[in-house]
This record gives C-alpha cells, structure tokens and sequence, in this order.
C-alpha cells in the first residue's frame, strides 16, 4: 500500500513560483515513476524468492505453465532465431570478403558472437515479447476481473499461487529455448553461408574461438533473463487496474520494462565479462 | 494441426494486405483526421523517445563490447570505429530500436484500439457515420511510419555517441582515432540502407499493430490476447523484413 | 415509419431470431423489452447495418435498407442516431471536442462553428457548463446526457437506445428517462428503447414489444402488460421467479 | 431474528484516492443476522467499503471491526483466519477461468482443508442443486450464461457456510425474472443460515423486502440509515428522489 507521501513543507518566504514547482515536478517526475518501477520490482522479486522456499511448490502448475511458454512459443523463436542466423552470416560475409578477402573465421566469430552475445539477448528478446506479454495480459485479466481478490479471500496470496509457478517455468524455458535457439540460428547460419558464399559447412563449424568465458557469459545471461521476464511481466499484470484499458496498459507496459530490464541485464554482464573474463 | 495453423495465416496475412490498402487509399484521398493525426504523432513520439533513447546508449555500448573486442582480438584497433558503427548503422540500431519501437508503440496502439473495440467506441463511430479506418488507423498508420524514420535517426546517433565512448573507456580507443576511421570508412549508403529498414519496419509495426487491435473481441481478456499476438507478429516481421531488405540493398 | 419483416438472424448454432417482424410508427417511444441475450439489440442494429441479416427485410420510410455498402449506410445512420449501453464516450477528448465530432465530421464548418453547435446541443441536456471536462470525471448518468447529446447532432429523425438505464442508479436513469420523453415530445423525434428496467418502461413507454424466443410474443401499449393473461408475459414484467419463462 | 450482538463495525473510516476523499468518515454497525442493503450513486465508494471489510483495502484512518476484531490491526495470518469466515459475491464474478465449475466452487473449501475430498464434492453437488444448475460441474466459466455465473459465484461464497456475507450487485445486468430468482435465494440462504450480510444492489423494487435494514452513501459519506418505514417517513430529498417508484 503506497505510504501517503508526506505534504510538501510550507515555503518560508512568500508564495513558492508554482513554475519553478512544476518545473521540479517535471525533472524530477520520471526518475520517481523509474524509481518507485524499480522499488516495486524488487519488492515483487524478493517476495518471490520468499515463497520460493516457504510455502509449497505447486509443481503440477509449473509443468502446465512450462507447458504454456515452451512449447507455444517454439515455433515462434525458431522463424526469428533462422532468420537471423542468415542475417548476420550475410552482413559478416559482405563486409569479410569485401576487407579482409577470407572468410574462413566467419563460422568461428559466429558461433563466439552467438554464445556470448546473440543467442541468450535475442532469444530474451523474443521471450519477453511471447511470455511477458502473455502474463501480463493473463494476470491483468485476472486482475480486472477480481479473480486476484477472489483468491486473497481464500488465503492464497496471488504472488505465491500465481508467479511462483510461472517464475519457476519461465526460467526453465528460457534455458531450453536458448539452447534450441542458438542450435537452430547456427544450423541456418551454416546453410546460409553455403548457399551464399559455398563456404563448406565442415569450415564454418570450428569451435577455436570458443573459451570457458563464452560458457559462463552464456549462463549468466539465460539465468537473469529467466528471472527478469517473468518478474516483469507479473508485476506488470499485478499492477492492472481498470477494466478492458487497464490490461491494455498492463501488457505495453511489460513488454517495455522487459524490452528495458533485458538490455539493462545485457549491457551489466557484457561489460562484467569484457572486464573480468576476457 | 499444421494446417490449421498455416490457414490462420494467410488469413491474417489476406486481412492485413486488406487493411493496409484502405488505411494508404485513406491516407491518399487526404480522408484521415489531421486532428487525430497530430494527437498521434505527439504520443507515439514525444511519448517512446525516452525508451529509445536509453535503448539506443545500451545498444551502442553492446555493440562496441561484443564487436569491438572481436576487431581488438585482430590488433585493428583502428578499424573499431568502423566494426561498431556499421554494425549498428545497418543493423543492430534498426532491429534493437524496432523491437522496441513495436513494444512501446506498437502494444500501445493495440491496447488502446482493442479497448475501444470492446467498450464499443469503434461502433458508436460507425453509428455516427463516421469510417473507423479514415478517423481511426489512418492517421496512427502514418505517425507511427514518420515516427519511427525520426527516431531511428536520433537512436543511431545517441548509439554511435555512446559506442564512442565506451571505446574510450573499454578499449582505451582516442576518440578522434574512432571518429577518423568512422569518417574514413562508413558509405552513405550504410546509414541509408539501416533507415529504409527502419520505415519497413515501422510500417509493418504499424500495420501488424492495427490489424489486431481492430480486430480484438471477447472482452478484457481480448484486449490481452490482441496485444499479445500483435507484438509477436511485429518482433517475426521485423526479422523477416530485415532478412530481405539486407539480400536486395546492396 | 420503420418496417422489420420477417427477419432472420443466428450466430452459428444459436438462432437469435425466428421470423421478426415489427412496424414502428413516427414520432412515438417504442421500447423492445425481453430477456438478456433474446436478440433486442440484435434485432436495432440491423437498421443501421452494423448486422446484416439472414433472411427477411428492413425498410426506412419506404427505403429498402437491409444490405447496403458500408459507404451507402451512412445516409441511413444520419437519420437513425445511435446511443450505446456504456455510453461510449472518446477518453481522449473534452466532452466538448466528443459533441463537436461528427459537426466537424459532416457538416464542413470551421472548428468554431462546430464548437458552437455542439454548446446548443449539450444545453439541451443541459451539461453545457461541463463542455471543458474529461468524461472520466462523470458518472453514468451524465455520460449518457452527453453521448444523447453528440447523436443529436446529426438531428435524426430517429434515436435508438441499447439499454439506457442498465447497470447505472435510480437518480440517473430516472434523469434518462426524463430525456427521452422530453426528445420525443418536444424534437418529435422517434424513440427506440431496448431494456429490461420495468421502472422505465412503464414510466415513459408509448408502445412496448416483448421479444422471446426469436418471436414477438405481445406488442401494445403499457396498460396491455398490466392485465396480459399470457403467463409467460405476466410472469417476465412482474418479475416472478417462477413460472413457465425460461432463458 | 437479530440477537443485538454487533458482527460488523466501521468507526469513521476514511480513505483516500490521490488527495480525494473516496471514503469520508463512514461509521456502520450491523447486528448479527441482519441484511443491510446499500445503495448510492455509481462510483460513491460502496464497492470499496466492502473492499475495506474484507480486508482487501487498508483505510487511512478508522476501525474495522469484524466480529470484535480490528482487523486493521492483525498480522496477515490472522487476517486471513478471519477472511475464512467471509464470503464474498463478487460484481464481475470473479469466477477462475482455468478451474471449472465443481473446481472453483471447491475451491475455498480445498484451501482451507481439513475436510474429505468426497465430502467436498458432495457439498457441491449439494449446492449445485440448491442453485438448480445439476450437472453442469465440467463446464468452464466462459461458457456460461450471466445468470449462471452469478448462481455458480453465489455457491462459491457459501460452500464454507461463513457467517457473513457480502453481496456486491448480485443481479447487474440480469433480467427481472433471473434476478428476482437470485434474490429468491439469497433470502432463503439468509433465513436459514442466519447470516450477517451488507448487499449492494441498484434493483431497489426485487431487494425492497428482502434487506432488513438500509443504508445510503454518497459520495463517500454515509447520509441515511434505517427500515423501510424510516424511507418512508424521510424527508431528506436524497433519499426520497432515490427510491421514488420503488416504495
């Protein structure tokens, strides 16, 4: 429950310029919604890990939830994650040929790109916008509806009956997709290279490039993407009010935060891995 | 299964193609609300540029980690400025701001034509005789195009500003070297080829997000599903276009 | 005058209308009452082609209206104007600008002009002093004024309303009622009621049809429905539970 | 029938929206047994009041006695030892859409445990019964019917035969037979549970008989409460412009 915020002290002398006020208010206004967004986060992630271990684990819904994310999205992520193998085959190899005139690393700078870089943020990318939207549009609903009230009147408390499940799948998924992303992107990437440049795919697949550092990047990334996404999207639907707009409002504004929370989460382990492991 | 699947396709595919040519044939014969039109392109720009502007930094950033240090691997610390700045200019920019784009926007206008379908506005709008598609979607469809060819243009600069300082800060790359070898080696045509992928891709975000909010039923509920649908057919058209657009410009 | 003959309309297995035909006189409140979901609201927007129907035909003064293009509709919407049941206001606009629309839409005047129209009519309900206001700040009853007030602006000759006083309190719907009686008796416009309120039915009705099952079961003044013998009738308009009516 | 003991108390409970007096010093006390009906304008706080006495809203300031426990004092698992003892009627259902009907009338029952999964099926089909909607225990909440709902919704709220109830517009938007059918049940569920409960409602005409005592708010503030004769006898303009036509 939002504390009452405290009135605004009475300026001593003379009446306070209401545009210097509103001016105040205008600066100040975003980085307060940013910072209560990010407050309210926490708030909804920490009691996420609070239920995580104290109250029972409804695994039957987290296998219908796992369900739900995987397999509906998988379609979804292969089309995206093809094409963009053969995207970045195709811009490498133009640029490789027209400089450097050797194409034989393209398959190794690739796959290095893939693991560190490409396959967790994009795939994140394309789960947020499938499952994060997908929840806060689930949960807005349920929300408007007051089936969320319903279920506090029967001693279920929504963030451990509802996300706690849905948390647990999505991350799960998220590594799994990832994986069968990165192993459809590169499958594509291969036969784009040989249709396009007839570089053989035994040259393209070298994995020389690849160092332990690549592994823990990649680990790292899926991991917090995993815990980002759901959070978001939850908290997002949780925060609906309002009838029909109001889970309008709630999906924009997960599928934002998420978009956001992921580049944020990219950009932190990118430099933590180019500082300490490379 | 398939079938079924492949057949809801080209529905939505046959409904959008429909759809478009009555918003352009709108858009032409000067029947779109200027009124409308104004509001929307105060709220879909003013509105998402703060989002892709911090989206714009981060790519930048990124960009420069992950190219940057495959270029410094090769000891061609000079050609960083070019590794990052193509990468981005042709890129990363367009598909990271597009993705964006169509999550801030795109969702938005979903939601917010869904929700006018389900409390009835859209119908009360016909009873007044006036056509949806000319009030409505027309002048959406044209801001959200203009918005994105602008924004896109910003968000390349505020990247390559970015990259250029975490060349700095990384890499330990003089600014005046990175902005040398971008001088040096970038075409026009670089940033040319990423802005046309840009309105592709905002046209298609555009259409995508008209399309199943005007088509939205079945209450709340409805709204979500709409929303959730249109950002998924945004994020696979921007590849695909993106795909295409980079086999035909040169 | 407005003719139904003989209309036909189902949503996949569900036959909402069997055969309907009705005839509404000019210049009288005519209110369709029946059960929620018995195709009231159904039956209306097949005058202004929001449904198309599956068989039977719909005249307007002798017009044959019943399959037109979108564009070939819109002559027909200006004389039947529209009120929806969640007054259907735009959030986006003052309540002013939500007036002032279809004036500027239609009638090609300056802003200033339509702006002025639009004053004339919200005094009519008489919401004039809110003109600069958001809908959000008004409850139900003060919406509906003026979502009467912008389907005025088109002066049809007749008004259609989807269930003015559900789901909204007594005071309002009593302040609706009032409305509607005042347009019919001073505009002379014709008044289309779709409901289920017995309070305002017998309150402000001239002609009542009661819809069940697809058909027309009873069409006649108020007074007929005090003393129906028919048990399904005299059941629904006292509202007993039991008895042979069912959904 | 009230044996005088106070099962619900509200001292002067106010709440604020933004700066906005929503709730305005409300004090409210219903003896055991009692039904209380409460009526006001649309979007007067009614709705939330109940909110407040389940606990589902905090109040900024005042006290809500449930049964002579503050419960704006008691830690979240108390507060929901207490919620067992409340069933509540929500407006728009609030029916689970992934249970299906058996599933979410079950549904309080399961949480709270301590009864024999057989025993809690055959409380359902019992109440199934007691709603006359036998057998539809497969079927989802998408697939049925308003009325439906609100009878499946009803026997969700009293499997757990709490000792009070709160009913939040339990016939909006029903026709005059549906509704005088759930208003039918709610009273016999009243008589012979003897239960303390406040209903909201618009349908002043079916509730008339049914509430032993009203209450009136406005705006967030309490403005009239007593029996039908105290109505009856008001002189308070509010009051009377309210309920004309229902009395």
């Amino acid at each position: 429950m939002a504390t009452e915020a405290a009135p605004a002290p009475q300026p001593t002398q003379g009446e306070e310029t209401p545009l210097l006020h509103r001016f105040l208010e205008g600066v100040g206004g975003p980085f307060t919604f940013v910072g209560r967004e990010i407050f309210e986060l926490i708030r909804v992630f920490a009691l996420t890990f609070f239920y995580l271990f104290y109250r029972p684990i409804r695994w039957r819904e987290v296998v219908r939830q796992c369900y739900e994310m995987g397999y509906r999205s998988m379609f979804f992520i292969a089309v995206v994650m093809g094409f963009l193998g053969m995207i970045m085959v195709m811009q490498t190899g133009l640029q490789a040929q027209k400089m450097l005139g050797d194409l034989s690393m393209i398959g190794a700078l690739f796959l290095q790109l893939l693991f560190r870089e490409l396959g967790p943020t994009i795939t994140a990318a394309m789960i947020a916008v499938r499952v994060g939207t997908g929840l806060a549009a689930e949960i807005g609903s349920m929300v408007v509806t007051e089936q969320v009230d319903a279920l506090r009147m029967n001693d279920a408390e929504p963030v451990q009956y509802l996300i706690v499940p849905r948390v647990i799948a999505c991350l799960f998924m998220t590594i799994v997709l990832t994986c069968i992303a990165m192993v459809i992107s590169f499958a594509s990437a291969m036969a784009g290279a040989y249709l396009m440049f007839d570089l053989n795919p035994r040259t393209f697949y070298n994995t020389d490039l690849l160092i332990w550092g690549d592994f823990i990047t990649f680990a790292m990334k899926s991991l917090a993407y995993g815990i980002v996404i759901p959070v978001i999207g939850c908290h997002a639907g949780l925060a609906a009010f309002g009838g029909s707009e109001g889970v309008g409002m709630a999906t924009t504004r997960a599928v934002v935060n998420a978009s956001l929370g992921i580049t944020f989460v990219d950009f932190a382990l990118s430099a933590f891995g180019f500082v300490f492991i490379y | 299964m398939i079938g079924g699947r492949l057949l809801a396709l080209m529905e939505q595919l046959g409904g959008m193609s429909v759809l478009a040519a009555r918003m352009v044939w709108g858009l032409v014969t000067l029947r779109a609300d200027r009124t409308e039109f104004w509001r929307n392109m105060y709220r879909v720009g003013v509105k998402s540029f703060p989002v892709v502007a911090v989206t714009a930094v981060l790519v930048g950033a990124i960009t420069v980690i992950q190219t940057g240090q495959v270029v410094a691997e090769f000891g061609a610390t000079s050609l960083v400025g070019w590794g990052t700045s193509f990468a981005t200019l042709r890129e990363i920019g367009p598909i990271l701001i597009g993705l964006m784009f169509s999550g801030r926007v795109g969702a938005n206008n979903t939601a917010e034509l869904g929700t006018m379908v389900v409390t009835e506005q859209v119908d009360a709008l016909r009873a007044l005789a006036i056509n949806p598609i000319d009030f409505l979607l027309a002048p959406r469809y044209l801001a959200i195009i203009i918005m994105m060819f602008m924004l896109t243009i910003i968000g390349n600069l505020m990247a390559l500003l970015a990259a250029a300082g975490t060349a700095y800060v990384l890499l330990g790359v003089d600014m005046r070297l990175y902005y040398a070898s971008f001088a040096e080696l970038i075409e026009l045509w670089d940033f040319f080829s990423g802005i046309i992928k840009a309105v592709g891709f905002g046209s298609a975000i555009a259409l995508v997000s008209c399309y199943f909010g005007i088509n939205t039923s079945g209450g709340a509920v409805g709204v979500g599903r709409a929303v959730n649908s249109a950002v998924v057919a945004s994020a696979v058209s921007i590849f695909v276009l993106d795909f295409l657009l980079s086999a035909m410009l040169p | 005058m407005i003719e139904f003959i003989d209309i036909h309309k189902a949503f996949g297995p569900k036959k909402v209308l069997r055969g309907v035909s009705l005839t509404v006189d000019k210049g009288q409140i005519m209110f369709i009452i029946g059960a929620s979901g018995a195709g009231k609201s159904v039956l209306v927007k097949h005058l202004v082609g929001l449904i198309r129907p599956d068989k039977g035909r719909i005249l307007l003064e002798g017009q044959d209206v019943t399959a037109l293009t979108e564009e070939e509709y819109y002559p027909v919407r200006k004389r039947c104007a529209m009120v929806f049941q969640n007054s259907t206001l735009f959030d986006s606009m003052t309540l002013l600008d939500n007036v002032a629309l279809p004036i500027r839409k239609h009638f090609n005047v300056s802003m200033k002009e339509a702006r002025k129209r639009a004053i004339e009519k919200l005094e009519l309900v008489n919401m004039a002093d809110a003109a600069e206001r958001f809908a959000a700040d008004y409850g139900d009853g003060m919406r509906k004024k003026v979502a009467i007030a912008r389907a005025l602006t088109l002066d049809p000759e007749f008004v259609i309303f989807d269930e003015p006083t559900t789901g909204i309190d007594p005071i309002s719907a009593g302040i609706v009622d009032d409305l509607i009686r005042d347009l019919s008796e001073r505009l002379g416009v014709t008044c289309i009621v779709i409901s289920h309120d017995l309070r305002s039915i017998f309150r402000v009705a001239d002609r009542v049809a009661m819809l069940y099952q697809g058909q027309f079961r009873l069409d006649g003044p108020p007074a007929a429905y005090r003393e129906t013998d028919d048990a399904v009738v005299h059941q629904f308009i006292n509202g007993l539970p039991t008895g042979p009516f069912e959904l | 029938m009230t044996t005088g003991h106070a099962m619900i108390e509200l001292h002067n409970v106010t709440k604020y929206h933004e700066r906005e007096r929503v709730l305005d010093n409300v004090s409210l006390v219903v003896d055991e047994g009692q039904m209380l009906g409460l009526v006001g304008p649309g979007g007067s706080g009614k709705t939330l009041l109940l909110k407040v006495l389940c606990g589902l809203v905090k109040p900024d300031s005042g006290s809500v006695l449930i049964d002579g426990v503050d419960i704006t004092r008691i830690s979240p698992v108390e507060l929901s030892d207490v919620r067992k003892r409340i069933g509540m009627l929500f407006q728009n259902y609030a029916l689970f859409d992934f249970l299906n009907v058996e599933d979410n009338i079950a549904f309080p029952l399961r949480r709270a445990g301590g009864m024999g999964e057989r025993e809690i099926l055959e409380r359902v089909n019992e109440l199934l019964e007691r709603v006359n909607l036998p057998g539809i225990n497969y079927q989802f909440p998408n697939e049925l019917s308003g009325g439906m709902k609100k009878r499946v919704t009803f026997a969700r709220a009293v499997i757990a035969k709490p000792p009070i109830i709160f009913y939040d517009d339990p016939t909006m938007g029903l026709d005059p037979v549906t509704s005088s059918k759930i208003f039918i049940m709610l009273e016999e569920f009243q008589r012979t549970q003897r239960t303390t409960s406040i209903c909201i409602t618009h349908d002043l005409l079916g509730a008339r008989d049914i509430c032993d005592e009203w209450a009136m708010i406005d705006e967030g503030r309490l403005v009239f409460r007593g029996d039908l004769s105290a109505v009856r006898a008001s002189s308070d303009p509010f009051v009377t412009e309210f309920w004309d036509g229902a009395l």
